[in-house]
Formats: structure tokens, sequence, C-alpha cells
């Protein structure tokens, strides 16, 4: 089990690499950011496979803050501020 | 038996990342891209949720993964939504 | 021999490095900004490499507490950098 | 063959870690290299769960990746929106071509120099028997601290003074942010998809900071990931267009942001009157004398945080109930500081945007 886990984790980390090419592609700045989501996903994969190696439980844990916080950057990223003075 | 079910499902899960990622990077416009990116997303961290959860024992384990892969995809729906329409605004405004 | 330990530590070094250099020559302060977070986040991977002992074996968890808070004085520095910065400009134009 | 693919696996990572912090420093476009910089915490994340550092992990899913990409997304976007002034720009401009390029290799080679006696030191480090002192003092005394996660041990007994002032570094940073001047104005609606998603993941990043709040006392987690959890729920509801973001108001405010450092000093001082040494717990009570300091640290932690997202103080809310609910918008103040508003008013100020638009030209 721990073999297909590993190289699963290794199958993932291999989209997230290539994920890595799109970011340095571009061209626009929300190719970049459909790019990071797509880097965070594998991100949240590669904790889940790698959770399951013996001694790896609190994993899951960090899977989770980064699957919670995944569409915070999105709208950062997109979000438009108020215009007028009071807020 | 659900051992091998368990395998199955965790590498279709990361065929579709991989899918999903040569999507990312082979096809020609940033909407064409973001249906690419879905892939990844929905159907292989949710395949290899589904073939994770076989695998372990607990309930919490198992609810954990369910919540995991349900942010995930709330996250990359809104993420996706909110992307597209920005692009859209840009186009439209220059 | 603990490979794992070695490349991280290694890469950091370099990102230290690579992060510094762009904080004291780039012109625009949010590179330079990013540049100090860089340097911060080698130096975190170097002191984590050391705390390393090998896949099987608990590592060293003080090296672990000193990152921890780094990273959490890292961004209320940056917010604080942005906020001076943001000031910093509105003073400009105020000239 | 497992072996073998966690080594590629490393490999890939720290390739990746390597070339995004060189694409993100590299360049001029200040949005590409935020994007670069948040990617870089993802991978970073992942980086530090190889390591064998899950608490680190969860601190920087929760602050590398999120909150900090967030922090200069914004500033990014807020420049940007003001395309004629805001742009942060040094002033120092490079007008002395050769002076210039002579000190670039100048601070090349000493940060070329930096590296390598960073990696001379590190070599000698890992090349030499592993240093276990501390670790094996922190698991022989690990059974009297009241905790038996051994990170948690280390920064809320072992070291606790180093925590008591690094909340104080916080505290003082926030202040600073406070000095600065008002918050950046809010948020428009980011429409009803992001309010449908807003609406089930504040409850669950709550629920989420209690969690790490309480595990972290057997396992990766704590008050510093538990504050920034906390922190990420009050930033979705900012961004999602809310006045109302479950800070504090006025006094209370004031008194959230000391509560850490408040909590801890009180503890301290207890202990004194007591007869014990400052901040030495007596075992039996360890556990959960830690627990009351992470709790009020948690909050002080998440405050400062929000802070930092609004980078500068929060307008005071004018509520208001209409048809049995209640609203909130900001009371209009004085003089607002942003640009903006200024260029309106200022004769002079064409002309400065101007000037500081050609520095921002080698930006």
């Amino acid at each position: 089990m721990s073999e297909l886990l590993s190289v699963s984790a290794l199958g993932v980390v291999f989209s997230l690499f290539l994920g890595l090419l799109r970011i340095l592609r571009g061209p626009g700045a929300a190719d970049r950011m459909l790019a990071t989501q797509l880097i965070g996903t594998a991100g949240v994969g590669t904790l889940l496979l790698l959770s399951l190696l013996p001694g790896q439980q609190a994993l899951m844990d960090v899977a989770l803050i980064l699957a919670l916080l995944a569409a915070v950057a999105a709208a950062a990223f997109t979000g438009r501020q108020r215009r007028s003075r009071n807020d | 038996m659900i051992d091998v079910l368990s395998a199955l499902l965790v590498l279709a899960g990361v065929g579709f990342y991989l899918t999903g990622s040569i999507g990312l990077l082979r096809l020609p416009d940033l909407y064409s891209r973001l249906h690419a990116l879905t892939k990844a997303d929905n159907l292989g961290l949710g395949l290899l949720v589904a073939g994770l959860a076989l695998h372990s024992q607990e309930l919490l384990t198992v609810l954990k993964l369910l919540l995991i892969w349900l942010a995930v995809l709330a996250a990359s729906a809104a993420s996706a939504h909110l992307i597209a329409r920005h692009a859209r605004r840009q186009e439209t405004t220059s | 021999m603990l490979t794992a330990q070695w490349l991280y530590g290694m890469s950091g070094c370099l990102i230290a490095a690579l992060g510094l250099r762009t904080a004291l020559l780039h012109a625009c302060l949010l590179h330079r900004l990013i540049g100090i977070n860089l340097t911060g986040a080698g130096v975190f991977m170097v002191l984590i490499a050391v705390a390393y002992r090998g896949a099987g074996m608990p590592p060293d968890p003080v090296p672990h507490a000193l990152v921890l808070t780094g990273i959490v004085v890292a961004v209320s520095a940056t917010a604080l950098a942005l906020a001076l910065a943001r000031r910093l400009t509105a003073e400009q134009i105020n000239d | 063959m497992s072996d073998t693919s966690l080594l590629v696996l490393d490999g890939l990572l720290v390739i990746s870690l390597v070339t995004l912090a060189w694409t993100a420093l590299a360049g001029s476009d200040a949005r590409r290299s935020v994007i670069l910089f948040m990617a870089f915490g993802l991978v970073l994340a992942a980086a530090w769960v190889r390591l064998l550092a899950p608490d680190v992990a969860l601190a920087e899913a929760a602050i590398g990746a999120g909150l900090a990409g967030a922090l200069l997304l914004a500033a990014v976007r807020e420049q940007s929106r003001q395309p004629l002034p805001a742009r942060i720009v040094s002033k120092r401009s490079h007008n002395k071509p050769g002076v210039n390029i002579a000190l670039q290799w100048a601070v090349s080679v000493l940060c070329a120099v930096l590296a390598g006696t960073l990696a001379w030191a590190l070599a000698h480090a890992l090349n030499s028997a592993p240093q276990n002192a501390l670790p094996r003092a922190v698991s022989a005394n690990l059974e009297a601290s009241g905790v038996s996660n051994p990170v948690t041990a280390v920064l809320l007994n072992f070291r606790a003074y180093d925590t008591l002032l690094e909340l104080a570094v916080l505290l003082t940073a926030v202040l600073g942010i406070f000095a600065l001047g008002p918050a950046r104005p809010g948020y428009q609606s980011a429409g009803p998809v992001f309010d449908g998603l807003a609406r089930w993941l504040v409850p669950v990043l709550i629920l989420t900071a209690g969690y790490l709040l309480w595990v972290g006392a057997h396992a990766p987690g704590g008050a510093f990931q538990a504050g920034a959890t906390l922190a990420a729920a009050s930033v979705v509801l900012r961004l999602a267009g809310r006045h109302q973001i479950g800070l504090p108001q006025g006094p209370a405010l004031r008194v959230v942001m000391a509560a850490g450092v408040g909590m801890f000093v009180l503890v301290g001082l207890g202990l004194l009157v007591a007869g014990r040494p400052f901040l030495g717990y007596p075992p039996p009570w360890a556990g959960g004398l830690i627990l009351m300091i992470e709790s009020a640290a948690t909050l002080a932690i998440a405050a400062t945080l929000v802070l930092a997202f609004l980078g500068g103080q929060p307008r005071p809310l004018a509520v208001r109930v209409a048809r049995g609910r209640i609203a909130a918008t900001p009371i209009p103040t004085g003089k607002p500081v942003s640009p903006e508003g200024i260029r309106s008013t200022e004769p002079h100020a064409a002309e400065a945007c101007h000037r500081i638009q050609e520095t921002q030209k080698r930006c």
C-alpha cells in the first residue's frame, strides 16, 4: 500500500509541476491564478496521500486548511473595493 | 477486494489530475483552461478521496476526507466563477 | 545519508540569497517586500532542514517552534510595511 | 521503489520552489510576482510536510498560502485601481548608471558570499553528529509540561518568554498599522456565488480554529494556527463585501489586541504571587494554564492578522436596525488619506502624480 501511495503522490506532484509551467507561461494574471488553483488542489491531494503513510495523520488537518482557504486568494484577486468615501 | 478497488480509484484520481494539468497547459485560452481545471478539482480529488475513504477504517477520517473534498469543490467552483467574471469584465472594459 | 535534508537546506540557502539581493536592489517596494519574505522562507528552510532527523525519527521541536512564530511575525511585519508604503505614497502626492 | 518515488517527489518540490522564488523576484510586474509568491507558499507547505514539520505546515497553509497572498494581492489591486499616483515606488532613482552597476555587482557578490557561508554552516551542521541535547531535554520534560505535543510544549512552556515577546512584537506591529491611518476601503459585494460559499465557509473556519486550538495540546496545532484560521474567517467576510466582519469595536478591540500579552503577563504575575518563578507553571496546572494563555493568544493573533489585512484602523460602524435586521455601515471620517481624495482637492496633485509616474516606470 505504501508503494501505491508514494507513487500516486509522485503523480500528483508531477501534475503540480505541470501547473507550475502554466504559471510561468501566463500569459495573463487570470491564467496564473488558475494555475495557482491547480497547485493548491494538487497540494491537497499530495497531503491526503502522504497522510496515510504511518505516523502522518496530522497531514489531513493541513489538507483541510489548504482546502478551506482555497477560495480566499481568488476572491482577493478579483475583489473590487468600494469607491465612495464612506465605504 | 476492497484494497484493489481503492487502489484503482486512487490511480484513476491521479490520472484525472494529470489530464487536468495537461489540459491547463495545452488548451488555447483562459475559458477552456477553466474547463480543464475542474477535471482535476472535482474528479481527480473526488476519486482520490473515494479511494482513500474505502481504505481507511475510522468514520472520523472518512468524514474529514468528505469535508475536504466538499470544501475544494465549493472553493474551485466559486473561484472559477470569480476569475471568469473578472476576465470577462476586463475584456468588456478595455 | 539523508538526501531530503540536503536538498531542502541547500535550496533554502539559495532562496535566501536571491531574496536578499532583490530586497536590496529592486526599485519597486513590493518586490523588495517579497524579497524579504523569501529571505525569511529560505532561512526557515535551513532551520527545518537542520531539525530533520530522518524519516522514522522525531525531529527537533525547538527550530519548529522558532519557525512557527517566525511565519506569523513575518506576515505582520509585511502588513506593517504595506501600510507604511501606502502612507508614503499618500505623502509623496501631498508634497 | 517507495523511497525512490519520494526522492523524485522531493526533487520536483525543490525545483518548483527555486523556480518560483527566482521568477517571483525577477521581472517588474508586481501582480505576477505576488501570484508566484503565493504559489511558492503552497509548495512550501508541502515541503514542510516532507521535512516532518506538520505544525509549521499548518501555519504555512493558513498564512503563507492564504492570508499573506490575500494581503499582497489586495495591495496590488489597490495600486492598479488607482492608475496614476498610487504605485508604491522607492524614491531613489537610478541616475548614475556606472555607480549603479558597480553597486549591483557588489550586492550580488555579497549575497553569493552569504549563500556560500550559510551553505557551509549547514553542511557543517549536517555532517557532524546531530546535536541532540535540546530534543532530549524536551522529551525528558514533556511529561511535566502539561501538553504532549513537543512544539506546543516548547512554545508555551519551555520557551514561554520567547512567545510572550513574540506576541509583544505582533502587538507592536499592529499598533504601528493603527498609527498609520484608516483601513483600506471595504469591498463591493462579490456576488451570490461567493456569498453562498462564505455563508458556510465562515462557520466551518471558526469551528476548525477551535479544533486546532484544542488539538494543539497533543497533536500539530495551537494558538498560532488557530488564530490564523479564525482571521481567515473574517477576511472571507470582508472579501464578500460585509461591513461587520466579527471584529469588536472601540475599547473592546484594543482589549482583544492586547489579550495575548495580557493573559501571559497575568498568569506570570499570578505565579509570582503564588511563590513560583515567572511563567514556571506547577505541573498539575500546566495544561489548564497553557490552554488559558493559548485561548487569549488565539483571539489576539486573529485580531492582529485581520487588522493586518485591513491595513489600518477600522472605521467605526453605525449600527441601524431596519425591518428587524441589523445593518452596519462605516461612519464617514473627516479627511481621507486615500490618494484619490487628495487628487481631487489639491491643485498641485496632478504634477506630483506625473512625477511619481515617471519614477514608477522603472518599477
